[in-house]
């Protein structure tokens, strides 16, 4: 097991958001976590990757307890993140926020050069500072710079948001081939044909519970939709 | 119920202990504590300790003002001694005046004033600016340049020095003002340099005083090409400023460590011994170190701490103070003061080289003086 | 109703928008597309005074935009939504929703307390869903109802255009439906334009579809039109057939 | 209406214990301190609402409390100016004609209205400019620092004209009372507390109106506020302007109550304590603002009287242990007590 | 005549001290948004240390380790929980300053301590003498060091990253406090290095930082928070029209016409003099 979250909660201040929460991601495995809008996909996010503290529960990765550990040091095992809503870093060229994070998580600088290959739109802009970039670019700005980091595990959070359709194609092959390599993703998506075709496991998370689980033969089955329905 | 007489008295020594003015005021109130000692020391005063409270002003003129009142209402000291700028005395004025109660004000100062509830035992003009300028007269310097901080004094003393100029055929080649805490003098050196005047009189005061002489050293001005005399630089101040930086330049005053009179070589002594062999004495902390002593020795001769009483006895008490002979002046509540001008030493001290001969009677508005007849209205 | 002629935006020389033009008539839901940068969001910028334009001329209902401040060109009923959505976190849903409502009122009226619900502010709220969050402070709101949030602030200052940048982005399919409804229905007495990446939302509630391509306009039509064009597949839908590409939804 | 009980008794007993106890139980002396901290309580108020809830850092409301100042002092000095109606520092200072700018400071309606509108008109013009330039936060904030500076540099150049330095003391009499005596500094302590409880309520009531709203959202998201059809500027200038006018009315009662007015209480240092004791008090509430500056009035005086030498150690180590361990001030802690015992 | 020609080189050296005293505060200011008040009492513990070593050029790197120091511990103890509130860090740095003007009083005593000026540092150019010509040295190889730090190092990139994006740094495996201690550590280094350089031609005593600092936050603000280069330029400005505004008024009303340049520029340009423009509202 990869990773492995169990009985995790969190919130903010006094609201509690997540309620016992508990998945597992196998190595070279995709999972998608589905829901409504404020379910808490994105706090769960948070907390796996130490963003929010866990008041509760533990996360395992790779065999290891992490729970206490610092974000950067989350990176540096191998866990890359994706955070909702393209973020960058404004003022740093695209190049810049690349090197900064393949020299942050000490990889090679090659790293940069693939993760380029997997998003060929931002070569020609690679001088331009990333707060100038439009908001499909900066998404794709900030897939790479997850990927420099040369992750074991990938954990994105609506990465299609605001993309283009053929470059949410081209995510889904990146995806599509990163996860065939053997690396380890979870995804949060709101297209569901999208998480049809890519997960090998799904979840359903509901007011900070995991409603259901299952496999994406399931995912096709009317009641399991009723649970994304409002 | 008839109270038991108490056995002490509260004195309140009022000065800036934190803020600017820390750095002049600290060593007024260790002077005047070392007074305070010697006296319990020696008995006391009317058979009973002096006790000092002592109270920050904090830099800041409405606090010397609110702690004046505290130490008046609340502990009910018999006087005050404090202050040091011109305008925390003019804060603690009214406070004195509506109280009816003591203060001892122990720094030279611009004159054109004299309460009935203050006594001044530091200079007013004429103990201090108008030698100065007798002094240069006599060395026949006639173009003068001044510089100055931007406050009462300097503004009061210049125009006095203007109106002595006018009256002796001396010239004023400039007149120039910085904010207090002013540090950047390359431009002002520039003015005096290119103005060549045969003297400057400086009236800055606390640390503008070091960025001044380190300027005007590096700019390759000396004491032989263009001596600097100083009203504000004391012996405290010359180790801040560098002797190298000041060496030569001459100052005036009423009183230097090296003054020589029985009194004086006590004082030093004692001051050493209470607060390290390093440190120096100067004048302000001698007239600090002087009211205790006057205060003193009204209460003696009234025979009572009550205000009014002291009043009356202090006037025609003359001691012998490390300065020489000190009287207090009927008429003004200022005192007689012999004037001194010294030239800063290679090792920090001042060697007297001009004096008035016999103490001055003060004469805070200048009446004596007929050039002087249009600067004080009042 | 608005008219966009030869518009020209520059950045640090870079051609964010290379001679626009635009015509919008009153009464129709417009929808805009385009490749990531192709200068959607700039253009929404341009018309609403956030940016300005280095040529060109903004018309909207008779009165030239350009050059006008922020506020003013709100003022004469020009509303917008923020492709990241940016909401008063310290106020309620309510409140932010009351805040647009009111810039209507004179500056010196304001001093007063809010005293209940103005229709305006209800009818966003009912319209928007949030009614069970309106005491909420909208700082505790998740990423799709802050996009809500924000169409219901549009609402609410009743504008006589609307554009909207992405509303949809992070709603799930049932919300999207929500919303194009929505859409569908304020068009019938208002100018709206919608930003949208979603070509099935499209699909189900566009008539006319503006596509931006590096700054100017690529094509105009029809969705289908627009979809069966191969320019705009190959700039912008991808290589498979659109109906096969994304699309369905939860 | 039961509502409107509950919240106003605080308030209610803060009043009686001002307005009654007080004046009952204190020595002269110290009601006298206390009216002083009122004062700084106005000025704090002001902040509170211009930083606490507009998010402008001023540091220069020293400025306004010293226009406010000295247009009290100039009317105080004139009704008892010595011979040829000139003040007495203008004497020693060599001024022989009371100048132009001093006349309308004889009548006390037009020093009064002065010591408000001065500050007023400059907090508008200062923000018209600014805030229409969209100027703000750490810019504005230091802005406002260098007015502080600039302003008593101005004030001790012009000797003639303000007192230089030394600034304005020595008054006797204000609308023909003793200001020596008791019964006229008790009389200024009330009309300094019900000048305060009045402001504080009129702010309060600012403050939960829209106009309050708006000027939250202003503070959080200005450039989003003009997509809602509000001119920020606007909105920021008449708040400053509020705020300042608060300031130049502590001013003016100040001037009376303590009896001095110099560059020394409008500089960069005193307005920097003030927007600390706002700090302290907890800026997110107007009460904690005015809490803020009475507590570190009290404290200052407390710490000093107690320990000459070393109060400063404890002033700033109490400052930095609130703002560390309890950045919404003293209000926010008192109110998470409460909450916690209501939870 | 020539006292009109001298103002220039006059201008431009007060313009160097300026940049000097500005440089660290603009590289904190920039790089983690603290504005931090105590700047000034990190100038004065550098002087201190110039008194303490008695040689100026061995004072140099040993001030800079004392005032970083010193911004390390502030950083740590203090100041790292105020990130993202830098109106707060502004109070709460002033409140250091207070206490830290008092310490000097305690450990130095009240009155200024006198640093002696290297020999070889006597006499001049024109009218510039060399003090002041190793001033401008001085600040010359300072703005040169933090140029290249920012731009040319993997540490100035992620102190850049930290800026701008605290928690995205921190999931792209920045170590973000760590990189705040350097920056902290460095920006106060800075102000050490100006405190040496200031007991040439200045007073060394408890007061010193507070003699500096509004004219530095000016330099700062004029040039644009935290922009090396608006930074260079507003010192440089405000250095020439500070000696030629004294030059033909007095050193009173140059201060007020400085500021009211000031006030006039930021309507032309209101961020400074460079702008990081950037889409983001706030
Ligand atoms: N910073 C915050 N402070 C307080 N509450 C928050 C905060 N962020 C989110 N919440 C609350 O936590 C809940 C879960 O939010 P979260 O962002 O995890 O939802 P989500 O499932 O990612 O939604 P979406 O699909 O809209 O992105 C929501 O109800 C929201 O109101
Ligand atoms: N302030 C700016 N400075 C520099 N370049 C900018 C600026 N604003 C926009 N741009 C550039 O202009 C182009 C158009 O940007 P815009 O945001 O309008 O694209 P968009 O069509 O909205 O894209 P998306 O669909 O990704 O949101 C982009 O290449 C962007 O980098
Ligand atoms: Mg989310
Ligand atoms: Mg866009």
């Amino acid at each position: 097991m990869l990773l492995s979250v169990n009985g995790l909660e969190s919130g903010y201040g006094r609201a509690r958001v997540l309620f016992g929460v508990s998945l597992e991601v196998e190595p070279g495995r995709l999972v998608c976590v589905m829901g409504r809008n404020g379910v808490g996909k994105t706090t769960l996010l948070n907390t796996v990757m130490g963003v929010l503290p866990a008041t509760a529960g533990t996360v395992t990765f790779d065999g290891r307890d992490v729970t206490g550990l610092k974000p950067h040091e989350r990176v540096r095992l191998g866990m890359g993140y994706v955070p909702q809503g393209h973020q960058c870093f404004p003022q740093l060229s695209v190049l810049g926020n690349l090197l900064v994070t393949v020299e942050a998580a000490k990889q090679p600088k090659e790293a940069v050069d693939e993760a380029l290959d997997l998003f060929p739109a931002l070569k020609p802009m690679l001088r331009r500072s990333a707060g100038h970039l439009s908001g499909g670019q900066q998404q794709q700005l900030a897939m790479a710079r997850a990927l420099v980091t040369r992750p074991r595990m990938l954990i994105l959070d609506e990465p299609t948001e605001g993309i283009q359709p053929s470059i949410i194609l081209e995510i889904e092959a990146a995806i599509e081939r990163l996860h065939a390599a053997g690396l380890a993703v979870l995804l949060v998506e709101q297209y569901l044909d999208i998480a049809l075709r890519l997960a090998d496991r799904f979840l359903i998370l509901d007011a900070g519970r995991v409603v259901r689980t299952g496999d994406s033969e399931e995912l096709r089955r009317d009641d399991v939709r009723r649970l994304l329905a409002v | 119920q008839p109270a038991a007489e108490p056995q002490e008295i509260k004195v309140g020594l009022l000065h800036s202990l934190s803020g600017t003015m820390a750095i002049s005021e600290v060593t007024v109130r260790d002077a005047e504590l070392l007074a305070v000692d010697e006296i319990n020391r020696a008995g006391g005063v009317l058979g009973k300790k002096l006790v000092p409270v002592v109270e920050d002003g904090a830099s800041d003129w409405p606090t010397f003002a609110e702690k004046a009142t505290k130490l008046i209402r609340q502990d009910k000291v018999a006087t005050v001694f404090g202050g040091w700028t011109s305008a925390s005395r003019k804060a603690m004025l009214p406070v004195f005046e509506r109280y009816k109660a003591l203060l001892w004000y122990p720094v030279q100062y611009e004159g054109l004033e004299s309460s009935p509830y203050i006594f001044y035992t530091g200079a007013t003009t004429n103990q201090q600016i108008i030698p100065g300028l007798d002094y240069l007269k006599e060395q026949g310097k006639k173009k003068i340049f001044l510089v100055g901080s931007d406050y009462v004094f300097p503004r009061t003393a210049n125009k006095i020095i203007k109106a002595y100029a006018a009256a002796n055929g001396m010239e004023i080649l400039g007149e120039e003002y910085t904010p207090l805490g002013h540090t950047e003098y390359s431009t002002l050196v520039n003015k005096v340099v290119q103005a060549r005047p045969d003297v400057v009189f400086n009236t800055l005061n606390g640390d503008s005083n070091v960025a001044f002489f380190k300027q005007l050293k590096s700019a390759g001005v000396t004491a032989e090409t263009m001596p600097v005399l100083s009203v504000s630089v004391a012996e405290e101040e010359v180790t801040g400023i560098g002797v190298d930086n000041i060496a030569g330049h001459p100052v005036a005053w009423n009183y230097y460590q090296t003054t020589e009179t029985p009194a004086n070589e006590a004082f030093v002594k004692a001051y050493k011994a209470k607060y390290g062999a390093a440190k120096v004495t100067s004048d302000p902390m001698e007239a600090g170190y002087n009211a205790v002593y006057l205060w003193a020795e009204a209460v003696r001769k009234a025979g009572t701490t009550e205000v009014e009483a002291v009043r009356k006895a202090a006037p025609s008490i003359s001691l012998d103070r490390p300065e020489g002979k000190v009287t207090i002046d009927g008429d003004n509540q200022h005192t007689y003061k012999t004037a001194r001008i010294g030239i800063i030493q290679p090792d920090g001290l001042i060697k007297q080289v001009w004096d008035s001969g016999e103490p001055i009677k003060p004469d805070p508005y200048l009446k004596a003086y007929p050039w002087a007849a249009g600067l004080a209205a009042s | 109703m608005l008219e966009l002629r030869d518009v020209r935006v520059e950045f640090d020389g870079y051609r964010a928008l290379d001679g626009v033009d635009l015509t919008v008539p009153e009464g129709e839901l417009r929808f805009l597309i385009g490749p990531n940068g192709a200068g959607k969001t700039t253009l929404i910028d341009v018309v609403t005074g956030l940016t300005r334009p280095v040529a060109g001329s903004v018309r909207f209902a008779g009165h030239d935009l350009v050059g006008r401040k922020e506020h003013q060109i709100v003022r004469l009923g020009v509303g917008r939504t923020f492709q990241t959505s940016v909401v008063f976190e310290e106020l309620t849903v309510l409140e932010n929703l009351d805040l647009a409502a009111g810039f209507r009122r004179p500056l010196w009226s304001l001093a007063r307390r809010r005293r209940g619900v103005s229709d305006a502010v209800a009818e966003a709220l009912a319209r928007t869903g949030l009614e069970e969050l309106a005491e909420r402070s909208a700082g505790v709101l998740s990423h799709g109802q802050r996009q809500w949030l924000e169409i219901g602030m549009l609402l609410a200052q009743r504008p006589r255009l609307l554009l909207l940048d992405e509303p949809v982005a992070g709603m799930s399919g049932d919300e999207r439906e929500r919303t194009g409804r929505l859409l569908t229905e304020i068009a019938a007495d208002h100018t709206v334009i919608v930003v949208e990446h979603d070509m099935e939302f499209l699909r189900r509630h566009a008539s006319t579809v503006t596509v931006l391509h590096e700054g100017k306009v690529l094509v105009e039509g029809s969705v289908e039109q627009v979809s069966a064009d191969p320019r705009v597949q190959e700039v912008y839908l991808g290589r498979r057939p659109s109906d096969a590409a994304v699309g369905e939804r939860s | 209406m039961r509502d409107l009980i509950r919240r106003n008794v605080p308030f209610a007993v803060v009043a009686a214990v001002a307005l009654v106890a007080a004046p009952l139980l204190l020595e002269p002396f110290r009601l006298g301190l206390l009216a002083k901290y009122l004062c700084y309580a106005i000025v704090a108020l002001g902040i509170g609402l211009a930083w606490g809830k507009g998010g402008m850092l001023t540091l220069g409301q020293g400025v306004f409390f010293g226009l406010g100042g000295y247009a009290m002092a100039m009317y105080l000095k004139l009704t008892e100016a010595g011979p040829g109606g000139l003040p007495d520092f203008m004497v020693w200072s060599g001024v022989e004609e009371l100048p132009a700018l001093w006349a309308p400071f004889a009548s006390p309606v037009l020093a009064l209205a002065m010591a408000v509108l001065a500050p007023v008109a400059l907090a508008v013009v200062l923000g018209t400019l600014v805030f229409r330039q969209r100027v703000r936060g750490a810019y504005f904030a230091i802005l406002t620092q260098a007015l502080a500076a600039a302003l008593v540099i101005l004030l001790v150049g012009q000797q003639g004209l303000t007192g230089g330095t030394n600034g304005m003391t020595n008054f006797f009499e204000l609308f023909g009372q003793d200001l020596a005596e008791d019964s006229t500094q008790r009389g200024l302590y009330l009309v300094t507390a019900g000048v305060l409880g009045v402001l504080y309520l009129a702010t309060r009531q600012l403050v939960n109106s829209r106009f309050g709203r708006l000027l939250v959202a202003v503070r959080d998201g200005e450039d989003r506020v003009r997509f809602l059809g509000y001119d920020p500027a606007l909105v920021k200038t008449v708040t400053f302007a509020i705020s300042a006018g608060m300031a130049g009315l502590a001013g003016a009662l100040f001037v009376p109550v303590v009896g001095i007015i110099s560059p020394a209480l409008l500089g960069v240092v005193p307005s920097l304590e003030l927007v600390v004791a706002v700090a302290v008090g907890g800026r997110h509430a107007l009460a904690g603002a005015v809490l803020g500056a009475v507590v570190m009035g009290y404290a200052k005086t407390a710490f000093s009287e107690r320990f000459a030498d070393g109060w400063l150690y404890l002033q700033g180590a109490l400052f930095i242990l609130v703002m560390t361990l309890a950045p919404k001030g003293i209000a926010g802690l008192l109110g998470r007590v409460r909450r916690a015992r209501t939870a | 005549m020539t006292a009109v020609v001298n103002q220039l080189p006059i201008g431009l050296s007060i313009g160097a001290v300026l940049l000097l005293v500005a440089l660290g505060l603009t590289f904190t200011f920039g790089q983690m948004g603290v504005i931090n008040m105590a700047h000034g009492e990190f100038i004065m513990a550098g002087a201190y240390t110039a008194f303490l070593i008695g040689d100026l050029v061995l004072a140099l790197p040993a001030a800079f380790l004392v005032a970083g120091i010193m911004g390390l511990i502030l950083e740590r103890a203090a100041v790292r929980h105020f990130y993202g509130r830098p109106l707060d860090t502004l109070l709460l740095t002033w409140g250091v300053s207070l206490v830290l003007q008092q310490l000097a009083r305690d450990l130095f005593g009240a009155p200024n301590v006198q640093v002696p000026a290297p020999s070889w540092l006597a006499g001049g150019v024109g009218i510039l003498p060399y003090n002041r010509l190793f001033i401008m040295a001085l600040a010359v190889a300072g703005v040169v060091a933090v140029w290249l730090y920012l731009n040319r190092t993997a540490l100035g990139r992620r102190t850049q990253a930290v800026v701008q994006n605290r928690r995205l740094a921190a999931t792209s495996g920045i170590d973000t406090g760590r990189v705040d201690m350097q920056t902290f550590f460095i920006g106060s280094g800075l102000a050490g290095v100006a405190g040496v350089a200031l007991t040439l031609i200045g007073p060394v005593g408890p007061g010193l930082g507070t003699y500096y600092i509004v004219d530095a936050f000016l330099v700062v603000v004029a040039g644009g928070l935290g922009q090396l280069r608006g930074a260079v330029l507003a010192a440089a400005g405000l250095g020439l029209l500070n000696s030629y505004a004294e030059f033909w008024s007095d050193a009173s009303l140059a201060k007020v016409i400085v500021f009211a340049v000031i006030i006039a520029f930021l309507q032309v340009r209101p961020q400074g003099m460079f702008v990081l423009r950037s889409r983001v509202l706030t």
